[in-house]
């Protein structure tokens, strides 16, 4: 490997992918727009898994900082944690691509469509490979600002009344967010290069205070308890950016900083000596219950598996919140396996949409008969995420499971139990449904294309496989698990 | 109590009598007249300010050791031209709202 | 050629799911030939099982498989899991058999292929090297199973269904739970001997695991998916799930048991829960099944009432110790004798069925003549479960019966026990004459004059378990030798322990003096039950465990779908206010005011609300107790029961029950009490 | 030599100011000629000033001759050529735009008269910014204030006529209390030269006198600069005017109350009293930035909301100045520097919707983002900064202007800040809303409404603007080669 | 300098009569009387210079641009 594009790695990676979105847009040609959007996405794909032998060492590849103001700077540097989010997104992101192709065939506005999803998930990479606080909120709220045409992309009214939403909360927690960062950087750390940035001496009413406005700022956007309402509203936007919104980034790209903010702002020892843990465990909890069970009572499909996005989010959280390897591991593999899990899902959802028009389960009756390969991957994901053994949702519940009990913790192992059984309550009577009951109306075995089923088995087949060849996520968890509890 | 002490009351209560008429009366042209008297009321507080007890104009004569300041006054001067000229063309906004409206009266 | 023999434990169990694949595929277009694809396979497998017998018993040597690319997916071929897997896979051959004239028309594909995919996982289970395995197989069948029991799409099915799995969702985590407990504790997931752990870490894993396990067996606090799940699968797969399927559990007690206690003497809550459960499911289970008039269903309550002696044999042997070979034996013997019998009788009413198309035992009557050989080959499998000599059941209920005996309580202890046993027997006998007396014999309806005896596909499977179980029940050496020994000798008994029992002997006085007891006292409650039609009694519902569980189910949707207390903490959200303050016109210092108000409002609102309904709730919770617990024993323990039931507001809000009598919880309670004399 | 540039880059757009009307009988297009070539003298001349400035650190220049405290000295440091280089910049800027806006919304008549005020309002402002001692500043201060209210009533319209009476009566009053608190100041120390002002006062207690003399001073550049409970008068007056001069009154001319302010608090009082000033005018300035962000959002009138966004930015850069800490200084000539460009490209892209398309309210804009991409792209890049999103100027303005209200334990103003930035955001997304994502408004015909082309004369403006300020935005530290040292200069007069 | 306490008062009672004056016509010319009475104070103060100026603008084309204004709009000021 060439060194110096091997260094510059991922300032490429980011801006690549943003220049081509960029170009989308002056593009008047479908095929070349998804040409562009497909190639973004492959070299992001691509130049993640050339550095996945380096990190996977343990090693960090840093950038030199690029400075734009006196202590604004643009600064990255990949680390196990990043790119095990980054190579998520990064392979997701092909296929929702390949999703989008087929799902936006009839649409108008594309250019703006395929222009603004490069964008997004090109500034969630970004995130993902922040070296320090500003280059991390630039990009997070990038992602905020490029997510919102594309959530509002209908431009019906419930869609902008959702976009709305989607904007008050998002925008509100980043303004918590910027105090909170402004704030670290005044106590003197911004790079993530070691455990625990903060000096410990400050005082600690002011120190919760500020953990207080990272987890609201980051958790609006991971959907935690009482600010997760845009997200189920969001749900109305077309099927691709729910799969973004859920699965590829945007979510995603909120766990992934309230981990930054657990590990690297305050360190595990500082949380701990300052008691706020239990806080998070707490708010990880009631999010996790009460996602689940505001989940079992939605008849639109979306918002039901958008619900139980807000609670599988948490359990991420309370699995790096109790501060142990086993937990931290089990956080990590279980955001891996949701995502892959959550996109088939929501794939699944847009391809019965678009082949029968039913957006609601209790009008899924015989499905399983007129989309039998999409009810079967759904079905598979259903299982994988509800943790049925041979799939990557039960590696990482075991690993999840383990956490509370090596962090002494016992109590929040029955609720991750009584969560897991709300999942499966919510998630399989779909299937029921699709299989065992007969539908109203004349039942028509229907084709679907390709382009849908690909995808949709990538999700749920990757789930299962990932389950059985755990290697490359699961080497990577362990390197974060070992980097920030040593071991 | 000395005249320059006394002066500046008494400017001070002529600003107030022209800043009264600025908000309080609805006519423009009673609003711009009291402009005026905030003005003059103005000027008056800095040639006190320039004046001094048995001083005499700053005009060099032989003899005359205690001149007033002439600063002040140049200063005075200027902001007298200015006035004019802020007078004029309030006024001749207030004519052009007139006419564009069909009354001078302006509430507020 | 090792690499091959090696992997041997794989391809025992993935074979059925390559069956089920090809069978998928072919099926599309041979649509009549997927029975015989299913049986081809099934027989491969059968084949490829015989064909170890050598290999594991000559050389007795285990053949273990850890896959590549999952270390922790571990199986193994041992003496042990090599009777388990043959008997399983002969059932299942015989009920394949079966299936092919049985399974006809729609929904037989899907069976046929899933029946594949269930034994692929009974196998695995049988075959797992840790618990890990154990678990990924033990869920895959809880699925599987789902869709056989629903396969004919009723409504009865679907509900039976339901119900079964959230029992086997909870079972299977709480199992969960207990393999990951375990984990944590000893590091492992293996089926060593994890003898060092602290007690408190044992009984908690256990009984974790233990109730995973006893769902899926259907022992009784927790069986009340098993008699609505059985009776509504077609009847080959009711042969499956009764006689092959709860086994697992029972399998999985054992190795639990064996695993965390070992060998040593666990004279603690453990052991006393086996046996109380065990004593109790029989007991109940059995009083349940004399009352039923659906033959399936009454057979599915004699499967929970079996596997009562099998869990009561666990529990000797817990308590027993290293002296509990003969314990573990006759309950492994018994499992072997259950699958058999129980596996035959369903398939002989699956027979009926076929013919006459009913299933309630009070309709039917004298078909001896029409159906000859089923008609035999029932009433050789009855004998077999009634344990009368000469057949297996005798073997195996003669020889828990010695280690009843042997257990060394108190009198009062041995006594109750004693009498737990024989009225057991008897009842199990006397409703088994019943079945027998009002199908085979008595007088025929007029509807089932032109009935003809079923074809021979359907006769032979019932003859090959028919003819085992006599071979069994005369020959019981034959099983104890050629597998049960080498089996327990596997598992680590000492050598004189093995040798005290290396034959068994069940002729003795003692033995055939309580098989009379069982027959006089069993003679007896027919004749009275019969003549005072007290197997018709219908008892309140409340008496039913099932009734309070679906009761509870009931409150619980309720509470979800009547927009109560979540949606009013839905409402307390802040969103709409601030989307009022932003994006509406907004005059600040009119319309503002007012909308800060509005907000209040709302807050205060949505909490009174919440609040409100939290009351209401809980109000309606002591109504409920009121009404339902205290007025309805008073009415209905006083008043006649048909007319309490027509006047239950609880009948129009759940309906379709079957009465149940399940006072088992007292039951459990007495029999504490008594145990604890010695 | 170059100091000769000082008094040049005055006079010369007032004396060509002058010339316009005399020119113009015989050609036509004589003002904008005229005006352009001054006001890119002056352009010019800034540049060799500030490059100047870059050497030496303060130039100064003695009117005729005389040294002070006698003659009459100008002087250029630091945070004067920040914002000479804004002043010569933008008025640039606006007069090449309104060539053609002129012609097609004004009368014949008064296209000169407009080049004239222009050129008065631009030299008053650039005397304002170099005057050295306060009586200048106060000449200048109301001949830009003049010309400014003289612009504003140039259209005729009774609204805009209105508007502009009570900008002049504000105005007024403003200037009268300026020459008030220069005559305390005088009558305390004789003198009206900074330098030696600050000197004397130095010395004197800090009696009431002085704090009198300060208040109202400070209140009249509060009124110039539309500080909160004095901003009244801007709405109407910034929305009502013609779009190039809403643009340079946003931009530029509400800064120059700022830049009194400065002089002020720092060149005269030395940063004397400023904790009870501070506490007061921050408290001011935080209410400005709520309730002109609230008052955006509920209008319904793009420039409206652009005016009353302009009481909420001021409140930034006020903000900013009473930190009286190097960030929150920073913050706050940042944040002017993006105020300027971002508000005047927004004027300046209202302005051609409105002389091209014919009207201002929200719902007719609708889709107007795809008749007119590129100027709309512009557009989006200024709400952008204004809204403080990343790789924008106004994040960096916003970030320090955190970090300085941090540095001073002063949290409620961080949030007050970030508050104000996510209310800015939510009416910038109401209007994105309207541009971008929703359907074309219905014309006459009942066919989507079609636009003219819009001239090279007011899109290559706009372009310099938007370019100017994605790039400052990008690079936000290539303004702190002026921005560091003034603030740290201001810092050093602090005692 | 005695002249002033007596012109002071004088003065101070004009201002007030101008601004009361419903008559605009009348009020514009009572301002006149005023800056001359100002003018007076000014020259007593030391500063003819400013005084003459007075008289010229203040008394002269003030007084004649408010007459000429009045004369265009009206008369009455409406409370």
């Amino acid at each position: 490997m060439s060194a110096p594009i091997f260094t510059y790695l991922p300032v490429l990676l980011v801006f690549i992918p943003i220049i081509l979105g960029m170009l989308i847009f002056l593009v008047q040609k479908e095929g070349v727009r998804i040409f562009l959007a497909l190639l973004a996405s492959l070299i992001g794909f691509g130049g993640l898994s050339w550095m996945w032998p380096t990190i996977s060492k343990g090693l960090v590849l840093a950038t030199r900082p690029i400075f734009l103001a006196p202590e604004i700077f643009l600064y990255f540097r990949v680390d196990a944690l990043g790119l095990l989010f980054a190579l998520v997104s990064a392979l997701l992101w092909i296929f929702t691509v390949i999703f989008t192709v087929k799902y936006m065939e009839k649409e108008s506005f594309k250019g703006r469509f395929w222009g603004f999803l490069t964008l997004a998930v090109a500034s969630g990479i970004g995130v993902t490979l922040a070296g320090n606080l500003i280059t991390l909120f630039f990009f997070f709220e990038m992602l905020t600002v490029f997510t919102y045409p594309l959530v509002i992309h209908g431009e019906t009214g419930a869609a902008m009344a959702a976009g709305r939403k989607y904007f008050l909360y998002l925008f509100v927690g980043e303004a918590l967010l910027l105090f909170s960062v402004v704030f670290t950087i005044f106590l003197g750390g911004t790079v993530f290069d070691k455990v625990g940035m903060l000096p410990t001496t400050q005082s600690p009413n002011l120190l919760r205070f500020l953990l207080f406005t990272f987890v609201l700022g980051f958790g609006v956007k991971a959907a935690i308890f009482p600010l997760h309402r845009w997200l189920p509203e969001a749900a109305i936007a077309p099927t691709p950016v729910t799969a973004l919104l859920h699965a590829d980034a945007v979510v995603n790209v909120g766990i992934f900083g309230l981990i930054r903010v657990i590990y690297n702002v305050f360190g595990p020892e500082l949380i701990q000596s300052l008691g706020m843990d239990g806080l998070l465990i707490w708010v990880a909890t009631v999010t996790m219950i009460f996602g689940s069970v505001i989940a079992l009572r939605q008849d639109d499909l979306k918002r039901r598996l958008a619900y139980s996005t807000v609670a599988h989010i948490s359990y991420t959280l309370l699995g790096a919140a109790v501060l142990s390897a086993s937990g931290l591991v089990g956080a990590l593999i279980h955001l891996v396996s949701h995502a892959f899990m959550k996109v088939s899902l929501f794939f699944c959802a847009g391809a019965i949409d678009r082949g029968t028009g039913k957006k609601r389960v209790s009008e899924l009756g015989g499905m399983g008969y007129r989309q039998p390969l999409v009810m079967v991957a759904f079905t598979v994901a259903s299982l994988g995420l509800i943790g049925v053994p041979p799939t990557l949702g039960f590696l990482s519940k075991w690993y999840l499971w383990m956490g509370p009990l090596e962090a002494q913790q016992s109590i929040f192992l029955g609720a991750l139990i009584l969560s897991t059984l709300l999942c499966a309550f919510y998630l399989l009577p779909i299937t029921y449904r699709a299989f065992f009951k007969h539908a109203e109306g004349p039942v028509e075995r229907q084709r679907t294309s390709w382009f849908y089923l690909l995808p949709i088995f990538v999700g749920a087949v990757g789930g299962l496989l990932l389950g059985v060849f755990p290697k490359p996520f699961l080497i990577l968890a362990r390197v974060v698990s070992e980097s920030f509890l040593g071991g | 109590m000395s005249t320059g002490n006394f002066l500046y009351g008494v400017a001070m209560l002529l600003f107030l009598i022209g800043f009264y008429t600025v908000l309080a009366r609805p006519s423009l042209i009673k609003k711009i007249i009291g402009i005026n008297i905030m003005e003059t009321s103005v000027f008056l507080f800095l040639i006190s300010v320039g004046s001094r007890r048995g001083g005499s104009a700053p005009i060099i004569l032989s003899g005359v050791k205690d001149y007033v300041n002439p600063l002040p006054q140049v200063v005075v001067l200027m902001a007298m031209v200015i006035a004019v000229g802020t007078t004029a063309l309030a006024l001749s906004m207030a004519v052009k709202i007139f006419e564009s409206s069909g009354a001078g009266e302006r509430r507020g | 050629m090792e690499s091959v023999w090696g992997s041997l434990p794989l391809w025992i169990a993935v074979l059925p799911f390559i069956g089920a694949i090809f069978l998928y595929l072919a099926g599309q277009r041979f649509k009549n030939l997927r029975g015989h694809l299913s049986l081809l396979f099934v027989g491969i497998d059968f084949i490829l099982i015989l064909s170890v017998y050598p290999q594991i018993f000559r050389e007795h040597k285990a053949i273990g498989y850890i896959s590549p690319f999952l270390s922790i997916f571990q199986l193994s071929l041992d003496p042990l899991s090599f009777s388990l897997v043959a008997l399983v896979s002969f059932i299942w051959l015989a009920v394949s058999l079966f299936s092919l004239g049985y399974m006809v028309g729609g929904g037989s594909g899907e069976y046929h292929a899933f029946s594949l995919v269930a034994l692929m996982a009974v196998l695995g289970i049988f075959l797992a090297a840790n618990f890990f395995t154990l678990f990924i197989f033990f869920d895959i069948l809880g699925y599987v199973a789902y869709i056989l029991i629903v396969n004919s799409r009723t409504r009865e099915a679907l509900k039976a269904g339901t119900k079964y799995l959230i029992m086997i969702i909870l079972g299977d985590l709480t199992f969960l739970v207990g393999i990951f407990l375990f984990y944590y504790y000893t590091g492992g997931v293996a089926f060593t001997p994890a003898l060092h752990l602290p007690d408190s870490a044992k009984l908690s894993i256990f009984l974790l695991m233990g109730v995973g396990f006893a769902v899926k067996a259907g022992v009784i606090p927790l069986h009340i998916w098993l008699p609505d799940a059985h009776p509504v699968a077609p009847c080959p797969a009711s042969a499956l799930l009764s006689g092959l399927v709860i086994k697992t559990g029972v399998y999985g007690i054992a190795r639990a048991l064996l695993v965390l206690f070992g060998m040593a003497k666990v004279v603690s809550v453990v052991s006393l829960l086996l046996l109380c459960l065990g004593v109790v499911s029989m007991l109940l289970a059995v009083f349940m099944a004399l009352l039923q008039r659906n033959a399936k269903r009454m057979l599915a309550y004699h499967s929970i009432s079996q596997v009562g002696y099998m869990i009561m044999g666990l529990g000797c042997a817990a308590f027993l110790g290293k002296e509990g070979m003969l314990a573990l034996g006759a309950s492994l013997f018994h499992l072997f004798n259950h699958a058999l019998f129980k596996a035959c009788l369903f398939l002989g009413v699956g027979a009926i069925y076929l013919r006459t198309g009913e299933l309630d035992m009070y309709k039917l009557g004298g078909l001896r003549k029409k159906m000859p050989l089923t008609a035999l080959f029932l009433i050789v499998a009855a004998c077999g479960i009634s344990g009368v000599p000469l057949f297996n059941g005798y073997v195996s209920k003669a020889l828990l019966h010695r280690v009843l005996a042997s257990l060394g309580l108190s009198p009062a202890g041995q006594g109750l026990l004693e009498i737990v046993f024989i009225s057991t027997g008897a009842a199990t006998l006397c409703s088994f004459v019943k079945l027998l007396r009002l199908t085979l014999f008595g007088r025929i309806p007029e509807s089932y004059r032109e009935v003809k005896e079923v074809p021979f596909t359907l006769v032979f499977p019932t003859l090959a378990l028919a003819a085992v179980i006599l071979t069994i029940g005369l020959f019981p050496n034959l099983l104890w030798k050629g597998l049960l020994l080498p089996s327990l000798e596997y598992l680590g008994y000492s050598p004189p322990v093995l040798a005290q029992f290396s034959s068994v002997e069940v002729w003795g006085a003692h033995d055939i003096g309580s098989f009379l007891w069982v027959l006089i006292l069993g003679l007896a409650m027919y004749a009275v039950g019969s003549k005072y039609k007290l197997f018709e009694i219908s008892f309140p519902q409340w008496f039913s465990v099932n009734y309070w569980v679906e009761r509870l189910a009931f409150d619980l949707r309720f509470v979800f779908q009547e927009r109560r207390v979540f949606e009013a903490l839905e409402e307390i959200q802040l969103a709409p206010e601030l989307k009022y303050l932003a994006v509406r016109e907004m005059k600040f210092f009119e319309e503002d005011v007012e909308s800060v108000t509005e907000g209040v409002r709302r807050l205060v609102w949505g909490l009174e609300r919440a609040i409100k309904d939290i009351l209401l709730s809980i109000k309606d919770s002591f109504s409920f107790l009121k009404r339902y617990c205290l007025r309805e024993i008073w009415e209905k323990f006083l008043a006649r029961p048909a007319d309490s039931l027509a006047a239950s507001r609880m009948s129009e809000r759940i309906e379709g029950y079957v009465v149940e009598l399940e006072f088992g919880l007292f039951l459990i309670l007495v029999f504490i009490v008594a145990c604890l004399f010695w | 030599m170059e100091k000769h540039f000082l008094i040049l880059t005055v006079t010369v757009p007032l004396a060509t100011a002058t010339l316009i009307p005399l020119l113009s009988i015989r050609w036509e297009r004589a003002g904008f000629w005229l005006a352009s070539l001054a006001l890119l003298f002056s352009f010019g001349s800034a540049l060799i000033l500030v490059g100047g400035v870059l050497v030496d650190g303060r130039i100064a220049y003695h009117v005729g001759g005389w040294a002070p405290p006698w003659g009459i000295e100008i002087f250029l440091d630091w945070v004067g050529a920040f914002f000479l280089l804004l002043a010569s910049s933008l008025s640039l800027a606006v007069a090449i735009f309104s060539r053609i806006y002129v012609e097609q919304n004004l009368e014949a008549s008064k296209i000169p008269l407009f080049y004239v005020l222009l050129l008065l309002l631009a030299g008053g402002m650039i005397g304002f910014i170099l005057a050295g001692d306060i009586f200048n500043m106060f000449i200048f201060f109301e001949i830009f204030s003049l010309s400014s209210y003289a612009l504003v009533a140039i259209s005729g319209g009774l609204e805009s006529l209105k508007a502009s009476f009570r900008y002049l009566l504000m105005g007024t009053i403003s200037s009268l209390f300026v020459l008030l608190g220069i005559g305390l100041l005088y009558s305390l120390t004789g003198t009206l030269y900074m330098p030696l002002l600050a000197q004397e006062l130095g010395v004197l207690p800090y009696s009431g006198a002085i704090r009198a003399a300060t208040a109202l001073i400070l209140v009249a550049f509060g009124i110039e600069a539309a500080l909160f409970p004095l901003h009244v008068w801007l709405p109407g007056a910034h929305s009502l005017a013609p779009s190039p001069v809403s643009a340079l009154l946003s931009g530029l001319v509400i800064k120059m109350g700022v830049y009194g302010m400065i002089k002020v608090l720092f060149y005269i009082l030395g940063g004397r009293g400023s904790s009870e000033i501070g506490a007061l005018f921050s408290l001011m300035a935080a209410t400005a930035i709520i309730v002109g962000a609230l008052f955006a959002l509920r209008e319904n009138d793009i420039k409206l909301i652009f005016a009353h966004s302009s009481v909420s930015q001021i409140g930034y850069v006020i903000l900013g100045i009473y930190l009286f800490s190097y960030f929150g200084l920073a913050g706050g000539l940042l944040q002017v520097l993006n105020h300027a460009l971002a508000k005047s490209a927004l004027f300046l892209c209202a302005g051609v919707v409105i002389s091209q398309a014919g009207f201002r309210r929200l719902e007719d804009l609708r889709g107007i983002g795809r008749r007119m991409p590129f100027l709309m792209v512009f557009f989006t890049i200024a709400l952008a900064s204004l809204a403080s999103l990343p790789f924008t100027c106004g994040f960096a303005s916003k970030y320090y202007l955190c970090k300085g209200a941090i540095e001073r334990g002063e949290f409620w103003l961080a949030g007050i800040v970030l508050l104000g930035s996510f209310l800015t955001l939510l009416y910038c997304v109401k209007i994105v809303n309207y541009i971008f994502f929703a359907t074309p408004a219905v014309g006459r015909g009942g066919g989507e409404r079609s636009y003219p082309e819009v001239s090279p004369w007011m899109m290559v403006p706009i372009g310099v603007l938007g370019f100017g300020s994605l790039l400052v935005g990008i690079f936000p530290g290539l303004s702190f080669i002026l921005i560091k040292p003034a603030v740290l200069g201001l810092l050093g007069m602090v005692r | 300098m005695s002249l002033i306490y007596f012109l002071v008062p004088f003065l101070l009672v004009i201002a007030v009569a101008t601004v009361f004056t419903r008559d605009l016509l009348a009020a514009v010319i009572i301002f006149s009387a005023y800056s001359l009475i100002m003018a007076v104070v000014w020259q007593q103060l030391g500063a003819p210079v400013l005084a003459l100026a007075e008289v010229a603008i203040g008394a002269g084309v003030t007084v004649v641009l408010f007459v000429v204004a009045v004369c265009r709009t009206t008369r009455e000021e409406k409370v």
